[in-house]
This record gives structure tokens, C-alpha cells and sequence, in this order.
């Protein structure tokens, strides 16, 4: 069985294992430290883990259709953050008539700007379910038109990557409109609770943070499942000679188009996990500069070994934490330092620098998936 | 004793070379069926009222100076290029010109590229594990599992292309003519009704070449087989019917010898090589 | 052999949690200063954080607050909305600040607010906005809309005549708000829907050809035109270039902005501009002995002759020293007791007058109508009678008509409902039953 | 008695003390006498009410001077000093000690403290009706120039108490316009003030009158209580109406013309580094930053003289920005060949450090470059259409930098072997090519344009860090849209889009104009998934 497989192999064996060592670790230390002791980890670090973790399942979800793909999407941020509203839609509903106006139903933004009703979009959120099933339908839907429409007219290499952006870009002028009924640019906030758990209690925050940590396994397991299949060696051969795998009978087009749509879901859940951990949603999670950074996550982690993705998201995020509160004024010259170096250095990204450590016959036949002399994107 | 030997003595028949019920209706001549088919890129006519026929079970030559359309001609046959006008025919049932290149080879035609594209981020056997016939839809590709079977038959294609050691090394190492050899073998295990084979020797040494001719050969009879080829020595080595193209149409058809006496052949390409 | 690599990982994981418990002495009074220093907001913001800076150094001169030092603790939200939230959470959290100074955007402090009141901070939010909140933990230390919008309108009407309204705004909630404020108020005073044209364009908007042209149709009606500007930052240059080129002089058409300030104008060339306006609580050009020593501080601490302050910045001055009363009024720091005592503290503003802060968290102001002179600067030619204080909820949003704030310690309420006399009560229905 | 002790005479030097009192006298009398001191402090203490007043006296007393007095009234130059009470001229009025003048003597007094002077108030209404004033004192101007200025600002300013005046100038001979200006401005003060039969008189002159105040004027009219005059003005509306539609759909189009050649500006570098060497870089738009800066720069360097600054900046804003692309070139981009990704990761870190760089040494705020006379306003085709000057320049420059590129493609050694380059390195290379040089030529020229882009940029919109942001998108849109690799197809691609998009923006609005040409190239890309001008032969094969 196809999701069963990865499990057998050591590498995912292994980043299981780190995974949910850390998480139990971090819960241990949360919850059995007193405030105050050095080891004691605060519900601000929680959170911040969370997000962490967030991020992380996100990037796997850029470096399936990346590595393994050879698509290049400047625009995932689109689907994680429709993720993030159809979520953030769901904890709006759930605030009631909590907000400053008390309305049981119209959020606060729809209030002042005096909309006398609910939009129909927003009909069925206040039922979790039904957001939790749009959480994965809504980025999912858009990923089927789009893909369907790039693909069938085989818009490749740098072409694709630009209209994925136009893509993430439009949707974010879209989502800043007031009167599309999101909140506008203040985005959707203050939220109270989830599924009856308060948001603003640390229980809450540290169950948030293991629900992230399962959905980044489960996520892992999947995308493993997907590349370690035959499937996974066709999408390879499609990300290397298109042209050849089309006359061995596969049709490319409805490869792409399906893991690019198990990307796009896995991104919205990224997203759906993501907002209540930060508290708010709003357009600038659709910026074009935000996917492109996600993008940078991948590359300096390790494209096409999904555990690279991991570790070059909590990286690069955790040095963003790090440098915006030590060198506020410097810090950008540190990111963008480390994406240089690390691109011109370190090729193959920090995984490339685990792998070469490793033997040969390493039972794990994507680690060569990263060697491609003549990649399609080369045409650009 | 090598694979060749088995494949010389002619009553052994591999089962796996063995076509298997396709839905090619070859009952009313031939397997392959071109007539008038013209293709121009802006303004340069590649083809030109190109008539060809191959029958079912034939091994074909198609020789032709450069720029003679043999690529071209390929590339209608798979799909991957659209005629202006004309009609191709594959069997009496399926007109080519309706299908795209997934349908067309899942057909049973297969195609050998003149560079030599195997998947070189996969390993040899991987290589192999995707041409093989099989339901290549997503949902039974994604839940495929590798049967005894398969496997068993992959090393016997493996064995015959000589390519046993390199299992598992990635298709990036193999040398020029190793891919070439890989690229075969990928053929074999789509079962195709009809191969064409776009100049399979390119780069190899004598004794590499002197193998891809008994392979291609043995195949002959039980798979149609188009060869294009440059090396008039190879040519001469496995040709039956022999096709000279020129300037996008037949300039003439026949055994080596006929066309080799053409004094138009003779004129036109013949005269440069020798 | 990757399994260390994986433990590596892991520790550092660890690392990073232990990291976040450097706690440090509890002697100094902690300012945490939550401005953006990169990304888009940096224009605005990293003059705040610099004028907290220069406050704070001030104040440690003058020998601290009752003898405590105090520290600034700076961080780096990066015009990132999430991240402001992040960043308020390390300095409540991790760093243990006694009162957050920050915020420029009405989004950044909308993600920032359920943090400072989970935690019960302080923050001080210095920047005109569009009102509709008042939040127990926050204090508004800018202008809102009553406090500058309305005092405006009425300085066109009266002083120029002006029957006839363009509102341009960028597309975003305090625009929006404002618009509607003043559409309501403009409609009660009169003017017909015809005579009000409203416009919404993107941030950073670079291209305003076809709506300059617009507005320049709209003003050869007959009657005399203005435009009220809540265009944001950026789109502004632009905006006013394409005025000027278009020879829409402002003695046609005057634009009176409200997020145009001294630190805007010193990004454009003011030549063709002079005659505009800009309304404000607070001109660099006000004539104050306050003022000038407060500039001339300012251009000491930046070592730059041509350093501007303006209205953002003074509302750190005030709020910064509103703080300062309060603790010594209150004895502590303790986040509590001062928000008790900081209500009815009042302090000098720059413009010569003294700002109170209200039961509702929002400040007394003056209100001053400037024209842009050639020199970058503003001259003022209008300023109310007295100071106008802050109204947290708006007289003219169905919504939030019967709202009032109160912090004082019987109502303790950020928004009572006058008339079912209950605190957050459903002015919701209110406004449907207003809309129908 | 002796020379000396009548030398020593007390008289004597009575005398000469009265002699010294006379002289002091002669010299301070004229002080005393001078008008304008009054009338100044008269326009200085005058209450809002009393101004109008004022402004008439100085005007009135016929003092030559009365015009510069007004000027610097009207320029918020005229100040009183506390101490003194004089009323005095500010000369420079940056900075904390301020440069001022006597406005009667007119010479300098030196500097002294802002906190010392007292600004003599003015607002718009008092500047309008000041302007209206000062274009009657010009009428009489015989500068034809001056005349015609002067009569385009009476327009809608004329009320009862110049308007005998101008009939009396009517009757001398004027100059066309001059003439046709009075006239209508006088028609209009007819239309709100004179009886029927001037009302109708002056809908005539009014009729096929462009401009704006005129239709203002006619618009009062139709809602006027006079029924006559109300339909004669409708009629004279409507054919004017007509008139404007053609007007506008002539401005549509230029500001589509323009906003496309701004598009095309700051895309075509990137059409040479992203199309010719497929190299995608996200500092491009950095790039066009440091062109814009180091028009700002030369600002600084040569003040007073932005136009001269201004066209210095266009080979040095190239130079900069070149040497800045080649640097990048060198330092990063050369390590990643045949890795056209990673030249995206890497250069998007590369901007992160540019945007930074410019926070942390030059400001974090916008800086003001100054737009020079002969590039401001606009070239008046009628009173309904004028096209701004600036635009006019950048639709040119952008016209002028693509020809130049073209030529340099397609007719230098350099265009040769870059073309030779992209289609076959290998082959190239062989062929003596120094791949290589190629690359850093190619790359130094297209950073040089993205530069050329941002002076141009200066003129019209922000000079700051973020500036490159908002422009790299558009960029890349408009490089595929067209078709990498093709300069043509970045050109019609630029303009297109931005003709497609003003025609959109009057009924979509801006917001949506937008995302719809987003959307279209969307769509675009379905169709023809190489853009406009897909590349040819074997360099396009994937």
C-alpha cells in the first residue's frame, strides 16, 4: 500500500522519530517545568514552534511539486493562505456576538462598514466541518482549474512559474478590496475560540502545536507515499524529459495536475493550522514575495529530499526570529547574506551536505533525484 | 553464452516479445499508412506529399540526407508534430492524426529518440519499470506495487541489453551508447506493434553496433520495425526493404541493391557518401 | 550517520526554547518599541522608534522615573502583521516590558491587541485611525476621526465654500471608515449624493492619470471642489505629481490630506503643492517655545539640520509623558495601578496647550489645518477654539452610534451600549435595524 | 587771539554737532516717509474681514514695489518679527534660523531665529482672489507672455470690481487669445451677474469654450432660475460635450501610451538579462532603485540646476546601475550557470540586501527629486486636453532606449555574440567567443537599462527603498506576456498592458483594472504558453 511504504524506510523512519521526540520533548517541557525554570518552555515558544511547524509542512508541500515536479510555483502562498481564511472564516463565526458590536452574526469589519447581511460565501462556517472540509477544498478547487488550464496547454518552465505569481498577486489586490467581504487589509481577527477551546489558553496553544506537529508527519508520510511510488518516479521523469514520458504512454498533464493539487491541499492546511497560532489572517499572506520565500526555504534546505524542505523552513524562520530581535536594523542583510551563500555554496542545500556524508548505496532512490544535468527549466 | 546467441537461433521466442492482442486491426494490409502528407515550419516544407506504407511485421530502412524529413516523419506518426494536410493510419482502425502521443503509444508504437533520452535522475531498472506496459492512469500508477513477475521480466531485458550491472546506478552515468541500448530496452517493454527507431547506432563501437543489428533483426516478424539510419554499412546489414527520403517525399523504395542502382538515389545522396 | 543531523536538530529546537529565558534585571523600567524597521512601513515607523530613543534618553537624564532607569527594547515586526503579534508576545513574555510604544497601521495593531490584553500590556498606539475600538490594554495617543476628519470638513465648508466632495482613499479600513464617517456627516449637512464622488485605489497606487482627470471633470461642475485625501504613504507622491503636472492648482481644487505629513512632504518636491492642505493635532511649524526646543532635541539626536518631526511623533511625546505622570502618580509600574491612574493625567502637547487622556483611552487635541508651503513645511490657517477630545466610537456609524467607552471603575466597559445600558451589548442589531 | 584756541572754540563744535544732527536727519527722513512700511503693517494686523481691504490699498498706492509685496504675501514669505515689530521678507525659510529682507529697501538682514518671526497669515481664498489681483496688474504687462498667463488666470476670478477695467482693455487691441480669454472670462461674470440679455449674449461666447471654469459657469446657468438663459446654456453643453468625448478617448489613450512605456521601461533590462541570458533576477527592480537614487544624487551634487542634474544622471544612473549589475554578475550569478532557479533565490537575496543597504546609509524615507521646469506641467493641445510634459519625456526616453537596444542587438559585434551565445554556448565558445566577457557585457547592459529605467522612474513617482518592489512583478509580467528572449514582444507587450489597463480603470476602477489584466495574462499564457513572440528553434525546446 502506497502510504504504508515510507514507513518501512529508515529515512522517514528517522524524521518521524526527530519529530515526535520534539514535540513530546517541547510538551514535557511545557507543561512539567515551572515558569521560570531554565528549561521551561513558554507558550510564546510554543507558538512559535507551532508556526515553525507550519511553515515546514508548507515548504514540503512546495518542494513535492518543485523536487519531484520540476514546476516551480511562485504562487503557493495563495493556496496556504486560502487555507488560512477558510479557517480564519470558521473562528470569525465562532466569535458570536463576543465582538465590540455584539452582532451574533455579522463580523466586526461588516458591522462598521454597515453590510446588513452575511455574504453567501460566508454561509456554512460557523459549522466547523464544513470549514475544515473547505480548508482542503477551497486551495484544492483553485489548483484543479488552474492546473487543469496550464497544464492541458502545456505552459512550462519559467511561463508557469510567472502566472502562479500573477496568480497569488491578483488574489492578493482581490482579498485587500473591502468589498469582497474578507475584512480587506485589516483581514480577519480576534479570534476567541476553536472547536470550544479558548484560543487565548495555553492548553489551547500547546494542542494547537501537537495537532501541527501530527499534520506535518501526516503531510510527510504523504508526499513520501507519493514519491517513493511508481507515480513518484513518473512525476520525476516528467520533471527531466516531459517529451520522452508522454511516449511511453503516460499522460503528463494528469500527473501534474494531481500532485499539484495534493500540494495545494497540503498547503491549505499549513495555513488552516497557521492562523489561529498567529491570531490573524490578512492578503499580505498572498504577496508574491512570500511564495518566492517559501520557495528560498526549499532551495536552501534541499530540493527534492522533503526533509530539507523542513529543515530549511524552521531554519530560515527561526534565524528571521532570532536576527529581528538581535539586529533589528541589520537583519535583512543576514537573510539575504544566507540566501546567497547558501545558494552559490551549497547547491544542493543543507540535505546536499547531509548526503554527502552518506553511502552510495543508499537504499533511497530519490537522493538522486536531485541529479539532473538538463532540467526543464533550463529553457528559460 | 550470451543473450545474442539465444536470439540468433530463431525457433526460441521470448514470450514477453510476443505481441499481444492489440486492438490494431492489421486483418487488411498494412500496420502503418501515410498519403499526402505535407508539414511546412513557417514557409520551409519539411514534408512533402509524403506517401509510405509499412506492413505488418516488416523491418523498414528510411535513409536520407540531412533535412530529408525522417525526424519530421517520426515525429507525425507519434503525435508530436500535426501535418497541415494528409491522412496517417495506423492499422485499418485508428487515424493517428486524433490522437495525442500518450494514446498513440499506448497504441503500441513505439519510439527510439535520435538523441538518446532515458530518465537519468532514475536508475537503469527504473528506467525499465516505466516504459513496461502497464494501466498507466494515476490512481493505479500511484497504488502499483512491483510484482515477481515484472521484476523478472525487467532483468530479462536487463540481461539482454547487457545493461544487468547497472541495475541500480542512476541512467545519468550510462555511457552514449549504453542509453542508446537502455532506450531499446524501453522499447521492448512497451510491446509496441510497430518501433521506430531513430538512428539507434549513433556512437557505438562496431561490436555494439553488430548487436543492435541482430536485435533488431530478431524483432522483425513479430513487431514492425522502422530504422532510420545515416551508416549505409548497418543499413546494408539489416535491410530488407529499403526507403530513401529527399526533400520531404519517397524518392525511391526497394531492396538495397535496387535503390543503391538508383541513378536518382545515386544522385542526390548515394553520390556524396561514396 | 544523519541521525546526529536530525539530533542536531532537535537540540537546536531546544536551544532555541532555552534561548527564550535570558530574563533580565528587574531594576530598569522596560520600554518595549514595536515599530517596523524594514519593509514597507519602515518610512513611517523608524522615526517613532528613534523618538522613543531620544524620549527615553531624555527622561534617563532627568534622572529616570523616580530614580528608575529606564531601557528601550527594540524589535523588528518587519511590516509583517503576523509578526507584530510575535513580536508583542516576546516583549510581554520574553522580555517582560513594562508598556509597549508601537503600531503604525490599523492591521498591525489589530493583530497586536489580542496579545496586550491576553497578557495585560500596555501599548501606545501614536497614529490617527479610523476610532471603532477602545480596548482596556491600549491607549490612543492619535488623532481619531472626530479629532481630525470632521474638524477638517468643516474648515472647507465654512472657510472655502466647498459644496462639492471627492474622497479618495486608499483601500483599506481606516479610508473606508473615514469615507463613511464623513458621508454621513456631509449628508446631514446637506449635500446631495450627486456632489460626493468617493474613490478607492491599492496601496502604493503609482498611476493616477485617469483618476486626476477625473476628479478635474467632477470639479468643473460649478461649484467649488475639494478633495479629502486618506490616500496612504506611497501613493501619495505620485498622486500629488500628477496634480501638479495637470495644473489642478489648489486654488481650484484644494486636497486636504490626513495622512500627509512633514516626513511625507520631505519625499516631494513641494514647489507645485503649495496651497494644499493637511489636517493634523500637530505641525512641525507650530509656533511654540515647546515645539522649537522639541525640534531643536530632535535635529540634536539625529544630527541632521533637515530632520522633520510631526503628528505621530508628538503623539509619542505626549503618550511617552503621559506615562511617565502616571507611574509616579500610580508609584509603579504595575500595569494595573497606572492604567487606573493614567486616566485624567494631563500633560503639554507641543502646539502649547495640554492633552488630558479620557476615561475612553483616546486623548484631548487640538485640531490645526495646514497649507503646504514651498519649504516642505506646513503654515497653519485654521485651528479649533479648544481641544476636541477623542471619540472612540463614532456619532455618525450606524453602528456604533450608541457605543460609549469608559474605563473608570464602576463601567469598566469599552463599549456600552447608552441605549440597552449593557456592556458590548448587540448594537449589531442596532445597526440592521438602522440599515433597513 | 591764536588759530588754535579758536579751533578750541566751544562754538565751532556746536556747530559741527548741529551740522552731524542735520545730515543724521537727512539720512532718516525718507525712513519716516515711506508708505509701504504702513500699508505692510496694515496687511499684517488686518483681521480676515479687513484683508480684502488691505490687499486693495497696496494695490491702489500705485508703489512699484506693491507687486513683489503681494508675490511674497501670496508665497508665505511676508513675516513680522516679534521684537521689532517690522514686517520682513524671508528669503530662505529652512532650517531653524531663517535668511530675511527688508521688502521696502529690499536688502538683506541677515539670519535670525525661526522663534523671532510671526508669519503674516494667509489661506487659499485670500491667495485665489490674491491671484485674480495680481493677473489684473499683468494685464497691463506688455509681455504677450506674461499677458496670456495673466488672462488665464482672470478665468471665473472676475467679479464687479475688475470687470469695467477689462471692457475698457477689451477695447484696446490685444493679441488673440489674450483677447478670447478676457472675453470669455468677462462672459462668465455676464452669465452669473449681468441681466437676460447679457446672460444669452454671453452663453453665445461661451458656446464651444473648452474650458473647465466655462462649463462650470454654463452648469450654474442650466440650473439657474433664467429658463431662457437655462436652455439656450443646455444647448450650448451639449456641443461642447461632443467636442470633450473625442478629448477623452484622445487622453485615454495617451495615458495608456504612457503607462505602457513606463511598463516597457522598467521590463526591457530585465528582457535582456531574464530573455537573452535566462538569468530570472528579482534584484532587477533594485536595480531600477539605484537609477532613481543617483538621480536624487546628482540633484544633491548640482542644486539649483535639476535639469542639467537631471540629464547628467542618464549616463550616470546607467553606469551605476551597470556596474552594480556586474557586480551581482561577477559575485554571484557567473557560480550558477545553467542553474536559472537558483539565480532567482540568490538575487532575491541580493535585493534584500540592496533595499536594506539604501535604509541604512542613505534613509528609510523617500527622497525628493525635483522635477525641472521644462518637464513640468503639460503641453496644452486644448483647454479639455493637455498632455503632461513628464510623461511626454518618458513615453520618448522609453521610445529612445528600446531603439538604442535594438540597434546595439542587432547591428554591434556585442548583439551578434550575444545572440550566438544564448542559441549555443558550447559552439560559441569554439568559435573564439569569449563567453564569459559576453556575459558581463549583457548583464552590464541590462542592469544599465533597469538604471535608465529609474532615472525616468524619478520623475513620476516615489524615489525610495521600496521602490524596486513595486515594480519587478510588472516586470516579469510583461517580459512573458511578450515572450522572453524578444524584444519586440516586450515592447507591444508593455504598451498593451497598459493601454488595456486605463481603458479599463475608468469603469472597473483601479483595483479591479488590475487583477482583470492579471487575469488576462492568465489566460493569455493558456493560449499561447510562449507569449506574444514565442522563441524559435532549438534554444526554446525544453
Amino acid at each position: 500500500m502506497w502510504l504504508t511504504r515510507p514507513l518501512q524506510e529508515r529515512s522517514t523512519q528517522v524524521f518521524l522519530g526527530v519529530l515526535f521526540a520534539a514535540v513530546a520533548l517541547v510538551t514535557l517541557l511545557h507543561l512539567i517545568m515551572p515558569e521560570g525554570h531554565a528549561l521551561h518552555v513558554s507558550a510564546y515558544t510554543v507558538t512559535l514552534l507551532g508556526k515553525y511547524l507550519c511553515y515546514a509542512l508548507l515548504a514540503v508541500a512546495v518542494d513535492l511539486v518543485w523536487g519531484y515536479l520540476g514546476i516551480l510555483s511562485l504562487g503557493h502562498g495563495a493556496f496556504f493562505a486560502l487555507g488560512g481564511y477558510a479557517m480564519g472564516m470558521y473562528l470569525m463565526r465562532q466569535i458570536g456576538d463576543r465582538g465590540t458590536y455584539g452582532d451574533p452574526v455579522l463580523p466586526d469589519f461588516m458591522v462598521f462598514l454597515n453590510w446588513d447581511s452575511l455574504p453567501w460565501y460566508w454561509q456554512g462556517f460557523d459549522m466547523a466541518w464544513f470549514a475544515f472540509i473547505m480548508v482542503l477544498l477551497a486551495p484544492g478547487l483553485l489548483a484543479l482549474v488552474f492546473g487543469f488550464l496550464a497544464f492541458r496547454s502545456r505552459v512550462t518552465g519559467v511561463y508557469l512559474s510567472i502566472i502562479t505569481q500573477a496568480l497569488t498577486f491578483a488574489l492578493m489586490l482581490a482579498f485587500f478590496r473591502n468589498e469582497m467581504g474578507f475584512g480587506g487589509n485589516n483581514g480577519l481577527t480576534d479570534f476567541r475560540d476553536i472547536v470550544g477551546f479558548n484560543l487565548r489558553t495555553d492548553a489551547t496553544r500547546l494542542g494547537l502545536f501537537i495537532a501541527t506537529g501530527i499534520a506535518l508527519a501526516v503531510g510527510y508520510v504523504i508526499c513520501r507515499g507519493i514519491v517513493t511510488s511508481k507515480l513518484g518516479r513518473v512525476s520525476i521523469a516528467c520533471r527531466d524529459a516531459e517529451a520522452r514520458t508522454r511516449f511511453l504512454g503516460y499522460r503528463v498533464e494528469w500527473v501534474q495536475l494531481f500532485v499539484f493539487v495534493v500540494s495545494a491541499m497540503l498547503a491549505g492546511v499549513a495555513g488552516a493550522l497557521y492562523v489561529p497560532q498567529v491570531g490573524i489572517i490578512n492578503p499580505s499572506e498572498f504577496s508574491p514575495l512570500f511564495s518566492i520565500e517559501i520557495v528560498v526555504w526549499v532551495a536552501l534546505g534541499g530540493r527534492a529530499t522533503l526533509y530539507g524542505a523542513v529543515i530549511g523552513a524552521i531554519l530560515v524562520n527561526y534565524a528571521k526570529t532570532v536576527f529581528t530581535g538581535v539586529m533589528p536594523d541589520a537583519w535583512l542583510f543576514a537573510l539575504g547574506g544566507l540566501f546567497v551563500l547558501v545558494t552559490v555554496f551549497l547547491p544542493k542545500g543543507i540535505a546536499g551536505l547531509l548526503q554527502k556524508r552518506r553511502k552510495q548505496e543508499d537504499d533511497d532512490p530519490t537522493e538522486n533525484g536531485s541529479y539532473k544535468p538538463q532540467s526543464k527549466e533550463a529553457s528559460a | 553464452m550470451s543473450v545474442f546467441e539465444q536470439l540468433s537461433n530463431r525457433d526460441r521466442v521470448f514470450e514477453f516479445l510476443a505481441p499481444e492482442a492489440s486492438p490494431v486491426d492489421v486483418r487488411h494490409g498494412p500496420i502503418l499508412y501515410l498519403e499526402d502528407v505535407n508539414v511546412s515550419f513557417d514557409g520551409f516544407r519539411a514534408i512533402n506529399n509524403l506517401n509510405l506504407t509499412i506492413d505488418d511485421g516488416e523491418l523498414r530502412c528510411i535513409i536520407g540526407p540531412n533535412g530529408a524529413g525522417k525526424t519530421t516523419m517520426m515525429d507525425i506518426i507519434t503525435g508530436k508534430t500535426r501535418p497541415d494536410t494528409g491522412s496517417v493510419w495506423f492499422g485499418s482502425r485508428h487515424n493517428l492524426l486524433t490522437m495525442n502521443e500518450p494514446d498513440i503509444a499506448s497504441l503500441g508504437i513505439g519510439r527510439k529518440f535520435q538523441k538518446p533520452t532515458v530518465f537519468e535522475a532514475l536508475t537503469v531498472f527504473e528506467n525499465l519499470e516505466l516504459a513496461m506496459a502497464a494501466d498507466k492512469r494515476i490512481w493505479p500508477t500511484l497504488t502499483a506495487i512491483m510484482k515477481a513477475e515484472y521484476r523478472d521480466r525487467i532483468d530479462e531485458v536487463l540481461e539482454m541489453i547487457g545493461l544487468k550491472q547497472l541495475r541500480d546506478k542512476p541512467a545519468g552515468i550510462l555511457s552514449h551508447g549504453q542509453k542508446q541500448w537502455l532506450e531499446i530496452g524501453m522499447l521492448l517493454m512497451q510491446k509496441p506493434r510497430l518501433l521506430l527507431v531513430d538512428e539507434p547506432v549513433a556512437g557505438m563501437t562496431e561490436q555494439e553496433m553488430e548487436r543492435t543489428a541482430e536485435l533488431l533483426t530478431s524483432l522483425a516478424g513479430k513487431q514492425s520495425v522502422v530504422v532510420v539510419e545515416h551508416d549505409m554499412g548497418f543499413v546494408r546489414s539489416i535491410a530488407r526493404q529499403v526507403t530513401v527520403l529527399h526533400q520531404g517525399s519517397v524518392l525511391a523504395e526497394g531492396t538495397m541493391d535496387q535503390v543503391s542502382n538508383d541513378p536518382e538515389v545515386i544522385k542526390v545522396y548515394l553520390g556524396e557518401e561514396a | 550517520m544523519s541521525i546526529k543531523k536530525y539530533v542536531k536538530l532537535g537540540l537546536s529546537a531546544l536551544a532555541l526554547s532555552l534561548s527564550f529565558h535570558a530574563m533580565a534585571a528587574e531594576d530598569p523600567i522596560k520600554v518595549g518599541i514595536l515599530h517596523s524597521l524594514s519593509g514597507t512601513m519602515a518610512i513611517s515607523e523608524t522615526a517613532l522608534k528613534d523618538t522613543m530613543e531620544m524620549l527615553i534618553e531624555q527622561q534617563n537624564a532627568k534622572g529616570g522615573i523616580d530614580g528608575r532607569q529606564l531601557e528601550a527594547v527594540v524589535v523588528d515586526p518587519a511590516s509583517n502583521w503576523p509578526l507584530f503579534a510575535e513580536k508583542a508576545r516576546e516583549l510581554l513574555e520574553k522580555e517582560k516590558v513594562d508598556v509597549i510604544f508601537g503600531n503604525w497601521t490599523s492591521v498591525s495593531r489589530k493583530s497586536v491587541l489580542p496579545v496586550v490584553e491576553e497578557l495585560n500590556g500596555l501599548l501606545f498606539y501614536p497614529v490617527q485611525y479610523e476610532g471603532e475600538e477602545s480596548s482596556e490594554n491600549v491607549f490612543y495617543t492619535g488623532a481619531a476621526p472626530n479629532q481630525q476628519a470632521i474638524p477638517a470638513v468643516d474648515y472647507l465648508k465654512n472657510e472655502l465654500g466647498v459644496e462639492r466632495w471627492v474622497l479618495a482613499g486608499t483601500d483599506y479600513v481606516y479610508p473606508r471608515t473615514t469615507n463613511k464617517i464623513l458621508e454621513t456627516y456631509l449628508k446631514d449637512m446637506g449635500v446631495a449624493e450627486a456632489d460626493i464622488m468617493i474613490n478607492y485605489t491599492p496601496f502604493g497606487h503609482s498611476d493616477w492619470q485617469s483618476i486626476v482627470s477625473d476628479i478635474k471633470k467632477f470639479g468643473s461642475a460649478g461649484k467649488k471642489t475639494a478633495v479629502v485625501s486618506t490616500i496612504n504613504g506611497d501613493a501619495n507622491v505620485p498622486f500629488y505629481r500628477e496634480l501638479g503636472n495637470q495644473g489642478i492648482a489648489s486654488s481650484d481644487i484644494p486636497v486636504v490630506a490626513f495622512s500627509v505629513g512633514e516626513q511625507e512632504l520631505a519625499g516631494i518636491d513641494t514647489g507645485p503643492l503649495v496651497g494644499h492642505l493637511a489636517a493634523w493635532n500637530y505641525f512641525m511649524s507650530v509656533d511654540s517655545d515647546a515645539n522649537y526646543d522639541f525640534i531643536d532635541a530632535w535635529v540634536e539626536y539625529k544630527g541632521d539640520e533637515k530632520a522633520v518631526t510631526n503628528d505621530p511623533m508628538e503623539a509619542h511625546y505626549i503618550g511617552f509623558n503621559m506615562y511617565v505622570e502616571a507611574v509616579k502618580k500610580a508609584g509603579t509600574t504595575d500595569v494595573d495601578a497606572v492604567k487606573d491612574a493614567i486616566i485624567g493625567v494631563a500633560v503639554p502637547n507641543l502646539t502649547g496647550g495640554y492633552a488630558t487622556m479620557m476615561p475612553n483611552h483616546h486623548i484631548t487635541k487640538p485640531v490645526l489645518i495646514g497649507e503646504i508651503q514651498d519649504n516642505g513645511q506646513f503654515s497653519v490657517v485654521w485651528e479649533t477654539s479648544s481641544t476636541v477630545a477623542g471619540d472612540a466610537w463614532s456619532d455618525f456609524l450606524p453602528g456604533s452610534r450608541d457605543l460609549i467607552a469608559d474605563w473608570r471603575a464602576p463601567l469598566k466597559c469599552g463599549n456600552f451600549n447608552v441605549k440597552s445600558g449593557t456592556c458590548g451589548a448587540s448594537a449589531g442589531e442596532q445597526a440592521l435595524a438602522d440599515a433597513d | 587771539m591764536g588759530i588754535s584756541r579758536w579751533l578750541a572754540s566751544p562754538c565751532l563744535k556746536r556747530l559741527g554737532l548741529t551740522v552731524l544732527l542735520a545730515l543724521a536727519f537727512i539720512v532718516a527722513s525718507p525712513v519716516k516717509a515711506d508708505p509701504g512700511q504702513a500699508l505692510l503693517a496694515d496687511l499684517a494686523d488686518a483681521s480676515p474681514r479687513q484683508i480684502d481691504a488691505a490687499i486693495e490699498a497696496i494695490v491702489d498706492s500705485g508703489d512699484p514695489r506693491a507687486r513683489d509685496w503681494l508675490d511674497a504675501y501670496g508665497n508665505n514669505r511676508l513675516s513680522r518679527n516679534k521684537n521689532t515689530g517690522q514686517v520682513v521678507e524671508v528669503l530662505r525659510n529652512v532650517g531653524r534660523n531663517w535668511t530675511i529682507a527688508d521688502p521696502l529697501t529690499g536688502d538683506n538682514l541677515g539670519e535670525i531665529s525661526r522663534r523671532e518671526l510671526d508669519r503674516v497669515n494667509i489661506n487659499n481664498a485670500i491667495r485665489g482672489k490674491l491671484e485674480g489681483v495680481l493677473a489684473m496688474l499683468d494685464l497691463y504687462s506688455d509681455d504677450p507672455e506674461v499677458q496670456e498667463n495673466a488672462a488665464e488666470a482672470m478665468m471665473g476670478k472676475v467679479n464687479n470690481s475688475v470687470v469695467n477695467p477689462l471692457n475698457k482693455l477689451l477695447e484696446r487691441d490685444l493679441p488673440g487669445p489674450v483677447r478670447n480669454r478676457i472675453e470669455e472670462s468677462v462672459a462668465i461674470y455676464q452669465l452669473e451677474q449681468g441681466d437676460s440679455q447679457a446672460r444669452v449674449e454671453a452663453i453665445d461666447v461661451l458656446t464651444g469654450s473648452l474650458h473647465s471654469n466655462a462649463r462650470a459657469a454654463l452648469n450654474n446657468a442650466v440650473a439657474g432660475d433664467d429658463p431662457a438663459a437655462a436652455a439656450r446654456a443646455k444647448q450650448a453643453l451639449v456641443s461642447i460635450e461632443q467636442k470633450l468625448q473625442m478629448n477623452r478617448v484622445a487622453e485615454t489613450l495617451y495615458f495608456g501610451l504612457s503607462l505602457g512605456s513606463v511598463l516597457v521601461l522598467a521590463a526591457i533590462g530585465l528582457a535582456i538579462t531574464f530573455g537573452v541570458m535566462g538569468v530570472i533576477n528579482m534584484a532587477h527592480g533594485e536595480l531600477i532603485m539605484l537609477g532613481a537614487y543617483t538621480t536624487w544624487g546628482m540633484q544633491q551634487l548640482l542644486p539649483g540646476q535639476p535639469g542639467l542634474a537631471l540629464i547628467l544622471s542618464i549616463p550616470a544612473g546607467f553606469l551605476v546601475a551597470a556596474l552594480a549589475g556586474i557586480a551581482i554578475e561577477r559575485s554571484v550569478i557567473q557560480h550558477l550557470k545553467g542553474r536559472p532557479l537558483e539565480t532567482l533565490l540568490a538575487t532575491f537575496g541580493v535585493s534584500l540586501i540592496l533595499q536594506q543597504l539604501v535604509r541604512t546609509v542613505i534613509s528609510p524615507l523617500n527622497r525628493s527629486v525635483t522635477t525641472p521646469e521644462w518637464m513640468s506641467g503639460s503641453l496644452v493641445i486644448n483647454d479639455a486636453l493637455s498632455l503632461t510634459l513628464n510623461r511626454m519625456y518618458v513615453i520618448g526616453f522609453a521610445l529612445v532606449v528600446f531603439a538604442g537596444l535594438m540597434l546595439i542587438m542587432r547591428k554591434t559585434r556585442l548583439g551578434l555574440e550575444v545572440r550566438a551565445v544564448t542559441q549555443n554556448r558550447a559552439m560559441a565558445r569554439s568559435m573564439g567567443i569569449r563567453a564569459t566577457r559576453v556575459d558581463i557585457l549583457t548583464f552590464g547592459l541590462g542592469s544599465g537599462v533597469a538604471g535608465l529605467a529609474g532615472v525616468a522612474l524619478s520623475q513620476i513617482t516615489n524615489v525610495g527603498p521600496n521602490l524596486g518592489q513595486n515594480y519587478i512583478i510588472d516586470s516579469f509580467m510583461v517580459v512573458v506576456f511578450g515572450g522572453v528572449g524578444n524584444l519586440w514582444g516586450t515592447l507591444l507587450a508593455g504598451l498593451s498592458l497598459g493601454t488595456i489597463n486605463q481603458i479599463l480603470e475608468p469603469w472597473a476602477g483601479s483595483v479591479l483594472a488590475k487583477i482583470m489584466v492579471l487575469v488576462l495574462i492568465i489566460l493569455f499564457i493558456q493560449k499561447r504558453p510562449k507569449g506574444l513572440f514565442p522563441q524559435k528553434g532549438r534554444a526554446a525546446e525544453g
